[in-house]
């Protein structure tokens, strides 16, 4: 497969469709691997690809100094490029402007990931390029289990859980910054009048950050997982995403990153939606 | 002292002075008085104002050090504590740390000619040091001072500038952008840089002091030393963010400085070996 | 500072064009409710970002409550409707987190229907009255980061 | 100096002594998969075999929130009152490694730059550092290269070194370690001098003194951008680092009360130097990772004559893109090598 990555990143150099490709490449470490720019077709050696290939490098798409350059190429991971169907239809990336290179993957992590094992797109979809065999999808109805056992607990429990997990927020803002669809160039924690998220890491602060890192992304996250790997003080925060793309799915029958015509759920609505909150 | 280094004085708002839109002057009194008896500063200094509530905001104490028992600041209002800062009305409390950071020379300009140019808000630090030289006029030799700004509504400091206009043993040249003027406008109409080389001040013997937009400071340096100015005789103020004014918070480092302690008075040539970012 | 006795305080974000004059309604008809609700103004339940709420709370808030036009009546067409989708999965979410439901609701109330608002605070408070003061949310501002 | 020997097993025996003694102790705990510094509150929690823990000791001088004034309103008037602690409570950390101790000193040379910040220098004086020397230092180590040893004893009270036989050896370096020592009387036996030292080996990833005067020159250099063009701007690596010290400060209140808070803050933050304008001095990513390393290599060298990184390799090991500052400085040192 490496040896066809390259080869597809080389002519897309050579042949000028592309000016970069945003790939792979080594890490620092056996266990880990770097994103490189790749501008020159003789660089595309320093491509590779592994079960360590973490990173969702669709989050380099919006880049504003990336943005106004010719066209891109981006290796993707089946996860990864679901977050290209929704840059695309927020209008963020010009889908024409980049290629998808989708790679056939059996998960990453040692040991995998949790979100590889309810994977369904382990072949890619919405790719312009795939390399590698075709994989059988896993099967995602357990994907909410972890979500359901939450749940159980009754919510005093509930709130000891998430005011335990979010008081060990350093707020370091890196599960925005890895997080492909955080794309805004001034977050609303970065805006001072008013100040509707406290900056200080502290459980009140972290709470306010949480609550509206997830809400953000209600009807959006892709599930790549990226903001949970990358926290360093290890908060489950996929476990709020999860929760609200259940919601999602349940009550307005989306799920996101698959459909590039569907509306997107929290920008639209039908006149049936539920209406059994409201008194 | 409280062995708190961040903790304020309280001050109370005295009285307030629309300068031109958005700029606003306080004068504040310190509510402990013995505090404010001993308080004392040099020009060129700085401190954190503080609006309960809201946060601390820098700016260069804009009174002279020889005006015991008050302070006042100028500022624009921009954000978020400049814009609380306005809101205050006479009588209410606000906080104060400082003088913080390093001051004009006035050691070595006695003795000398002093050009004063200040461009837009940029002349609250001069105005600071001005008031100092003028409440030691004999010290000094000529005088002269260069305000400008973008329309003769954003001029800064109106009443003084009248005052230093009037007084016999000083320059005072005013001058407002093209196209700022206004028909009963009496000052000269240009930029300030080509101003300062249209009154050509001599280089022999004199100190300037430049403060404003960082566009304005980089066009009146070239201009300066054009007319011959070493650019260690130049001085200004370096207006980078700041957070605790003591040399911690690592905001303001630029190069091997902090602005806050080593600065926010620098010489140009004291500058020009500085990274540029600022 | 002396303890008082508790009584709920409750924000409620309302719209200007519905709920707000059903309120008004309430009053000018006399009708009797509870004095526990502090109502917010907005121009549409559309504008009520979820962080409002999150505010009220980190502000003291036992309850809030949200409240606009009747889906179909919304004054801008259709702003109630992608409110409604973003409360049914904001309340989800504070649910999620353990935040009791009654902590915040959600009505519709028409400009006609001072009744129903009058019906409503009462109930809102009501409930919110045995759920206590919001001191879950009170403690997490005490609460020390180290040392 | 007299050494102590900590018998394997009696770790637990220890810290029970110096709890007795009215220590508050810090040790390596496990908290949802990491290691952090935390308060020890039951038995078997503290791990000193432990490389490398998520956090790095500071937050225990230099806690990432910190109220320095709380304030009510009085109609107009304001009534302050100091958040500086009046007397942090007595402290030992125990389990850090040689390279976190040594940040210790090397942030006192900042927090007491003519203002002496007492919210530091108080817990400072309050805690008892001991530092266990790395018996198995991993590739993201670099302290030999910086300066430190995996068996330093910059900033610590006492240093542990693990024997061969499972326990350690105690050799007290100041005042406070030789109270810690006197605090495990009946735990600790001298040391018989015969013991086997276990000390991993760290080598060294480039020459320190080749870095600066390249920095020196090369401010604008291709290289910055080359390195850094990656960076997700993120604020892990300043957060995680021992010597990264920058803060914000910011008001929070409400209509009756407030706080004044200090806070963790990075510089690889877009917003960190953005003035009020809207102008911002380091607008780019590559700016701000320079910043980053030129502060740590250069500038902090010339203001305060130590350089601010003592290779722990934190900001390394958790960076989600993998940067790893030993590789770029090291990347600096062989550009210095190569424009002779």
């Amino acid at each position: 497969m490496i040896d066809e990555l390259r080869q597809k990143a080389r002519e897309l150099l050579e042949t000028g469709e592309v000016d970069l490709v945003i790939g792979y490449g080594e890490g620092s470490d056996p266990t880990r691997t770097m994103p490189v720019f790749i501008r020159r077709p003789e660089d595309c050696e320093k491509l590779v690809w592994n079960k360590y290939c973490y990173n969702n490098l669709t989050s380099y798409l919006t880049w504003p100094e990336l943005k106004t350059r010719g066209k891109r190429a981006v290796v993707c991971k089946g996860c990864d490029a679901k977050a290209v169907v929704v840059l695309s239809k927020e209008r963020q990336i010009d889908r024409k402007n980049v290629i998808v290179i989708g790679m056939a993957c059996e998960g990453v992590g040692e040991p995998l990931l949790s979100k590889c094992e309810f994977c369904d797109v382990r072949t890619p979809k919405n790719c312009d390029i795939v390399i590698g065999p075709e994989i059988t999808p896993l099967s995602k109805e357990k994907q909410f289990e972890d979500v359901e056992q939450l749940e159980a607990r009754d919510p005093a429990d509930r709130w000891e859980f998430w005011r335990e997990q979010f008081s060990r927020c350093i707020k370091c803002y890196a599960c925005r910054q890895a997080c492909p669809l955080c794309y805004c160039t001034q977050c609303i924690v970065e805006r001072n009048q008013p100040q509707w998220v406290p900056t200080s890491a502290h459980p009140r602060g972290n709470l306010a950050w949480n609550v509206m890192r997830a809400m953000h992304l209600a009807g959006r996250c892709i599930g790549c997982g990226e903001c949970e790997r990358v926290c360093p003080s290890n908060i489950p925060l996929m476990l709020a995403n999860k929760k609200l793309a259940q919601v999602v799915k349940e009550q307005f029958g989306y799920e996101s990153g698959y459909d590039i015509d569907e509306p997107l759920p929290m920008a639209s609505f039908m006149p049936d939606d539920s209406d059994e909150l409201f008194k | 002292m409280s062995a708190d280094i961040y903790a304020p004085y309280l001050m109370r708002l005295e009285e307030i002075v629309d300068e031109a839109p958005g700029i606003r002057t306080l004068k504040l009194a310190f509510e402990d008085e013995a505090a404010g008896e001993n308080f004392s500063f040099r020009a060129g200094q700085f401190g954190l104002y503080s609006v309960f509530g809201e946060g601390e905001c820098t700016f260069c104490i804009a009174s002279s050090p020889t005006r015991k028992g008050y302070i006042e600041c100028s500022f624009q209002q921009v954000g978020r504590v400049t814009r609380a800062l306005r809101s205050l009305e006479v009588g209410d409390t606000l906080g104060f740390r400082g003088p913080y950071g390093n001051w004009f020379p006035l050691e070595q300009m006695r003795g000398k000619n002093i050009i004063f140019i200040g461009m837009g808000i940029g002349l609250a630090p001069v105005r600071c040091v001005i008031w100092n030289c003028l409440d030691l006029r004999a010290d000094f030799r000529d005088i002269t001072i260069v305000v400008g700004s973008r329309n003769v509504e954003l001029l800064v400091y109106k009443r003084e500038i009248r005052q230093w206009e009037e007084a016999a043993d000083i320059t005072l040249v005013k001058t407002v952008d093209p196209g700022g003027d206004t028909p009963d406008w009496d000052g000269k109409v240009g930029f300030v840089p080509t101003v300062v080389e249209q009154i050509a001040p001599s280089p022999d013997n004199a100190i300037a002091i430049v403060c404003g937009p960082p566009i304005g400071i980089k066009f009146t340096l070239v201009s300066l030393e054009k007319l011959g100015f070493s650019p260690d005789n130049v001085y200004m103020t370096l207006e980078n963010k700041m957070k605790c004014g003591l040399g911690k918070c690592g905001r303001c480092n630029v190069g091997n400085v902090y602005v806050c302690k080593d600065g926010p008075v620098f010489t140009a040539a004291e500058l020009k070996s500085l990274p540029q970012e600022f | 500072m002396a303890e008082k006795e508790w009584t709920p305080k409750i924000v409620a974000f309302v719209c200007n064009w519905c709920t707000y004059a059903g309120a008004d309604l309430a009053g000018t008809s006399r009708l009797k409710y509870d004095v526990n609700i502090r109502p917010i103004k907005l121009p549409c339940t559309g504008r009520i970002d979820p962080l409002f709420i999150v505010k009220a709370f980190e502000q003291g808030a036992d309850g809030v409550l949200v409240s606009g036009c009747h889906p179909g009546d919304c004054h801008y067409t259709s702003g109630n409707y992608h409110a409604r989708r973003r409360w049914i999965v904001f309340s989800e979410l504070l649910r999620f987190l353990g935040i009791h439901e009654d902590r915040v609701q959600f009505a519709w109330v028409s400009a006609a229907e001072g009744a129903k608002w009058a019906d409503l605070v009462n109930e809102v408070v009501a409930k919110v009255r045995e759920l206590g003061p919001f001191t879950a949310y009170r403690e997490l501002d005490s609460a020390e980061v180290v040392s | 100096m007299a050494e102590f020997k900590l018998n394997e097993g009696r770790l637990q025996e220890l810290i029970t002594k110096l709890r007795d003694a009215g220590y508050r102790v810090v040790a390596p705990v496990e908290e949802e998969g990491a290691f952090v510094f935390k308060e020890v509150t039951e038995p078997g929690q503290a791990r000193l075999d432990v490389l490398r823990t998520a956090r790095s000791i500071k937050e225990w001088f230099f806690p990432r929130v910190e109220p320095t004034l709380r304030y009510e309103f009085d109609g107009s008037a304001v009534r302050c009152e100091s958040g500086l602690p009046e007397s942090p409570q007595k402290t030992v950390i125990i389990g850090c490694r040689p390279c976190d101790a040594a940040s210790l000193p090397m942030l006192d040379t900042l927090f007491d730059w003519d203002y002496r910040d007492e919210y530091w220098f108080r817990r400072r004086e309050a805690t008892t550092v001991i530092s266990v020397a790395c018996d198995v230092p991993d590739s993201y180590c670099f302290c030999t290269s910086v300066g430190g040893s995996p068996e330093g004893t910059a900033g610590a009270d006492l240093l542990m070194r693990r024997t061969a036989d499972g326990g350690y050896l105690l050799e007290p370096l100041t005042e406070k370690g030789r109270a810690i020592i006197e605090a495990g009387e009946g735990v600790l036996e001298l040391a018989s001098g015969t013991e086997e030292v276990l000390v991993g080996e760290v080598p060294q990833r480039f020459a320190l003194d080749k870095v600066k005067p390249w920095l020196d020159q090369n401010f604008e250099h291709d290289y910055w951008k080359e390195i850094s063009y990656k960076c997700l701007s993120c604020g892990i690596c300043a957060f995680v680092c021992p010597t990264c010290h920058c803060f914000d400060i910011q008001d929070e209140a409400d209509l009756e009360r407030g706080v004044r808070i200090k806070s963790w803050d990075s510089c690889c933050f877009p917003i960190f130097t953005r003035h009020g304008s809207g102008h911002n001095p380091r607008p780019t990513r590559d700016t701000r990772y320079r910043q980053r390393v030129m502060h740590k290599f250069r500038y902090y060298v010339d203001k305060f004559g130590v350089t601010a990184c003592v290779g722990c390799g934190r900001c390394s090991s958790s960076c989600p893109i993998d940067m790893n500052i030993c590789s770029v400085v090291a990347g600096v040192a062989e550009l210095a090598e190569s424009s002779k």
